[in-house]
């Protein structure tokens, strides 16, 4: 059971981030204000974190729904679609490269927007390419 | 107004994504959902572009260009190598992620402080934190599978290990939690350092693992990608790549909770189990024989039976044998005899495995069956033919408590009236413990690489006249 | 058909506000800046909206998958739990009864607390109630 | 410091409710869900009560405690009763949104004209709109189901009642928009206008449906209550308004989609159908005739049976005979006779609504069958017993392509070997049509109230020692 608490730990440790938000923002002293902040543009200092939480909770909750539903024999596949979806770092990756940041912020940018653009090509391509492979026999057909 | 038009759209890709995992749910419905995906991937990019902020259009341009250039011939990679491009993706997903954050990082840092909030920070933290050991990680992992040579498959373990690999988070974790007290500091050292710890506890975190536990490794790995992509949607405030990153995490979290049950093991004994070492005391059991078979024994038995059930696994991946398979199974469907195939939810190296290799070889998803619903039928079927499969087929598995795979729901091959066995030596499988069924007396091996001896096989029915 | 475009139009209007809120959103031409909001005690002239319509959208899809997959058994209790569930206007009620506003502000309120109270009350209890009745005979019990 | 303790009280309320529906996929995980629902709306109310801007404690605590008063007897209604009371209780919930919105409106108009901006003065249009119409609208409906004197059961029709309808929501829409873009203006006079407009529209929509359609409109009418929780949530910018409301609404969508697919009917049928007006033309088939069977002799034949398959409709409800339906199946168990549950997915006046009866009835919900796993064994079943049902076992929806219910999937008691038939009089369901089911030659009617027929048979059957 050193092993249970090993690992006990190391997933405390890795969740610690997200508890950390939860718990410093239900006691952080600081009154929230809040910000559009919806452009990387221009961002005010605080940002009211709640409805990102929200948003967090709840679509951790259909992740959960739809990919228990996921057919079996397309566990491969999926595991390629989220690998494009999770790229969607790319939105990050853009506004570092492209906003009027000093040039080294934007070549740690560029790369990030490269890296993740390779996912979204390769991940999108070899799901369909895959998909395209799973046929089914007209006679299955009908009675489907 | 322009926010306005991007946060629709934003909100507009979410919905696409949740759809494209929804549609994913059938193979009718499952290349709607690609659709949907690069639909809502083209939005996402093309709102994020249009927003005034961003000025420096060529640079974005060569990136996306670069991008394509390394992700198409990425996503022609054969289908044996899926699982390696799989955990190659999710290294530049992690390098993604740990980038932007630390260019965020370094951009608040010098022009407007103020912007790093406690909330951002620990944000931050958690991004380049999880996005860096996902990077190291999965390369490692990338490697095992593609068995490269100075990565050694076998789980590489010394004393003290865990302690240490729990030592050096320990360690980033509490880094982090000081410079998140005071980020501007003299301590911004720090945030290097907290890189470097990452990166190093993501090759430390995979070393002891074996080969074959990859694929968990990777889907963990993976849903740690889709933590970071969370974690910058909280430093820029951006809805989207929340909804994105949780999506992603959730479904990394469940694929390997499914496996894990599949192998009927805790996530601790994957993550520390150094499983799959060679257990020396099992190795000195060869005493056993094994009753060898030849093609046209093995053909012989096969005419006369009625239902053959073949058993897939790891060895068909290697040996590339599926379309050899899917001929035998024509020659046999011509002779009236019904064929399925028994797939087990862990065969081969990574969720799904086999169902995409057979469907590449043109085997209706329809005769995919999975193995809670073929067991049942194995005491009526005639010959089992296990093409490269060793655990799933181990029945040790369901009553020797001292065998690492004890519990772990198996196709119950051993029920067959006869069993063919096909593999190229006396070497374990990835467990790295004999298999019992291999020596029963129904059982028969035909020893060689798969894709040669099934090849045979098939011609052999064909009567000589099939193709090889 | 003339009853079909009636009923078209009929949700169309019943949707408009929200289709509204959208389309506005889309199109003001006012910058949108944001508020902590998160008490109705202290607001700022604007809201962030997006979050909203984000936690509004995902819940929806929420709602939908959970509900799909209630048992037909329980569609009776079911409809008397959201019941009890949607009287969250609640909150709303005690925010508008208990701050210092003008008395016939409060008045209002305090109505609307009665109500959502009474929703509270009797869904629960009723849902609870019914549920109970539920039974499952032994034998049955084993196989299941 | 406290607004983050009550947002968090708020998520955990949300994710709360998320779980109270969920846990109501399985009976067995059900009363958990009330539990989860419970707790999610205490911490609800605590966070907010503690809030520092709330200072009338005393108003909130009579407030609650009337809510208490009234909700209390309210849960204790006869089962039968149940579907009025959630209509009651939508139109409470219509109401506390309305008023909310109301509050708001005139109170920011007084004090804080700048808060009425478009997006606020959006949501609280559509919070008081589909407040005051679901008020009306439910209540209007609770008559009809409890069947008070003085409202209509039968649907009320006028010529261009629909455009009327639609009409006046529309002036009422129009108004709003006006109201939005200048809410502080003369235009105000707008604002009890559309109030009244909305409470209008709530009785004239509900006026000219059929009793038994009620259920769908109640369902309707929870989605609208959800709908306008969302919107209060937009305008006091509360995510678990918005959270729990949109559950609410999904929900009530889903059931009137799952009741109009079971009658085979649209929304617009439903709501705009006037169904169930007697058909003048189909009153004069009285050359038909019906075969009355005694008790004794019904006894007699069930007696024989091996199959018995009871089907369950409205009648039943309102005879209360549930009770005596489950003595009566206890008789025939006694004699090693098999009794099955045919559960049609609209039988009764709301979903649902037989398997609650039964279950009070210590009926174990594993003998109530389903519709669609039942009509496989109809063939096979001796005897269909038939209590209070009617439109549900109606063969006229297979085949007669004219009559109101063609198309709606029913119950086969037609296919049984034999058919008994309880209801008091000649009168038709509540389509309001003949059933040609009483006038086949397998059928045997036992005319009198469900509740008294039923008894007398399990008295027959347990030689005269039964309780009555
Ligand atoms: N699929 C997943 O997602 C996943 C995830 C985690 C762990 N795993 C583990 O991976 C294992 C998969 O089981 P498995 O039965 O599919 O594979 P396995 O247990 O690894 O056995 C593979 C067998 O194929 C034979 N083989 C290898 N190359 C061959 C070739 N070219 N021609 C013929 N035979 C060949 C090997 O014997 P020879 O060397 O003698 O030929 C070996 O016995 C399980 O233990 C599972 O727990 C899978
Ligand atoms: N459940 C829902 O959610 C829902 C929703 C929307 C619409 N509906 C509609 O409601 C109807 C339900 O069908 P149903 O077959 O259950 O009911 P039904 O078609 O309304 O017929 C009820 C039958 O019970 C008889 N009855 C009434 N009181 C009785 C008593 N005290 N003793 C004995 N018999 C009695 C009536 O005949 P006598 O008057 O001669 O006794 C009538 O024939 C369907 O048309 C359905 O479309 C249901």
């Amino acid at each position: 059971m050193a092993r249970r608490l090993a690992i006990g730990l190391a997933v405390l440790l890795v969740c610690l981030p997200f508890v950390g938000v939860v718990t410093h923002a239900a006691f952080s002293q600081t009154p929230v204000e809040s910000t559009a902040g919806t452009t990387a543009g221009h961002e005010a200092t605080k940002v009211d974190y709640w409805p990102l939480l929200f948003v967090f909770a709840l679509s951790t909750f259909i992740g959960i729904g739809v990919v228990a539903r996921v057919s079996r024999l397309l566990h491969t596949p999926l595991m390629s679609i989220t690998n494009a979806i999770s790229a969607i770092a790319v939105v990050g990756s853009i506004l570092v490269t492209g906003s009027d940041f000093p040039r080294d912020i934007r070549i740690l940018g560029a790369v990030a927007l490269f890296a993740s653009m390779t996912n979204i090509v390769s991940g999108f391509l070899i799901t369909n390419r895959m998909l395209k492979l799973f046929k089914q026999e007209p006679k299955e057909a009908q009675h489907k | 107004m322009m926010t306005n038009i991007v946060q629709f759209a934003y909100l507009l890709a979410s919905i696409l994504f949740i759809f494209a995992l929804h549609f994913m749910n059938h193979p009718r419905t499952a290349r709607k959902g690609v659709m949907a995906g690069v639909l809502g991937m083209t939005l996402a990019v093309l709102a994020t572009w249009a927003q005034p902020a961003v000025i420096h259009h060529w640079w974005i341009v060569f990136a996306i260009l670069a991008g394509f250039a390394v992700g198409y011939p990425l996503s022609r990679v054969p289908l044996t190598a899926v699982p390696q491009r799989t955990a190659l993706s999710h290294a530049f997903g992690g390098l993604a992620a740990g980038l932007v954050g630390t260019a965020k990082f370094y951009l608040w840092l010098r022009n407007e402080p103020e912007m790093l909030t406690h909330f951002r920070m620990i944000a931050i933290i958690a991004e380049i934190i999880l996005g860096f050991l996902t990077l190291t990680g999965s390369l490692m992992a990338a490697g095992k599978l593609q068995e490269v040579k100075w990565i050694p498959q076998r789980p590489v373990t010394y004393p003290g290990q865990n302690i240490v690999n729990i030592g050096m988070l320990v360690v980033a974790v509490i880094l982090g939690a000081m410079l998140i007290f005071n980020p501007t500091g003299a301590a911004v050292w720090m945030f290097p350092v907290i890189i470097f710890l990452s990166l190093l506890f993501g090759v430390m975190l995979v070393i002891p693992i074996g080969g074959a536990d990859m694929p968990t490794v990777i889907s963990i790995l993976n849903s740690y990608a889709g933590l970071s992509a969370v974690a910058m949607g909280f430093v820029l405030d951006n809805k989207l790549l929340i909804v994105a990153g949780a999506l992603d995490g959730s479904s990394g979290l469940i694929l390997s909770i499914i496996m894990c049950k599949a192998m009927n093991r805790s996530f601790t004994n994957v993550l520390f189990g150094a499983f799959g070492q060679v257990q020396q005391a099992k190795a000195g059991g060869e005493q056993k024989v094994y009753k060898a078979e030849t093609i046209e024994g093995a053909a012989q038995v096969m005419e006369q039976a009625q239902l053959v059930v073949i058993v897939p696994g790891y060895g068909m991946a290697v040996a590339q044998a599926q379309h050899r398979t899917r001929e035998l199974a024509d020659q046999l469907h011509k002779r009236g005899i019904t064929v399925k195939y028994a797939i087990h939810p862990v065969a081969g190296r990574m969720p799904g495995h086999m169902n995409v290799l057979l469907a590449e070889a043109d085997v209706p998803y329809s005769d995919l069956v999975e193995m809670d619903e073929i067991n049942g039928d194995m005491p009526q079927c005639d010959v089992a033919l296990v093409i490269g499969a060793n655990d799933v087929v181990n029945p040790a598995a369901r009553h020797d408590k001292t065998s690492p795979i004890y519990g772990m729901p198996i196709i119950d091959a051993d029920k067959a009236r006869t069993v063919f066995a096909i593999k190229r030596s006396k070497n374990p499988g990835f467990a790295g413990i004999d298999n019992e069924l291999y020596f029963a007396d129904k059982t028969f091996m035909l020893f060689g690489d798969a894709k040669q001896v099934v090849g045979d096989l098939a011609k052999e029915l064909s009567g000589g006249s099939g193709m090889h």
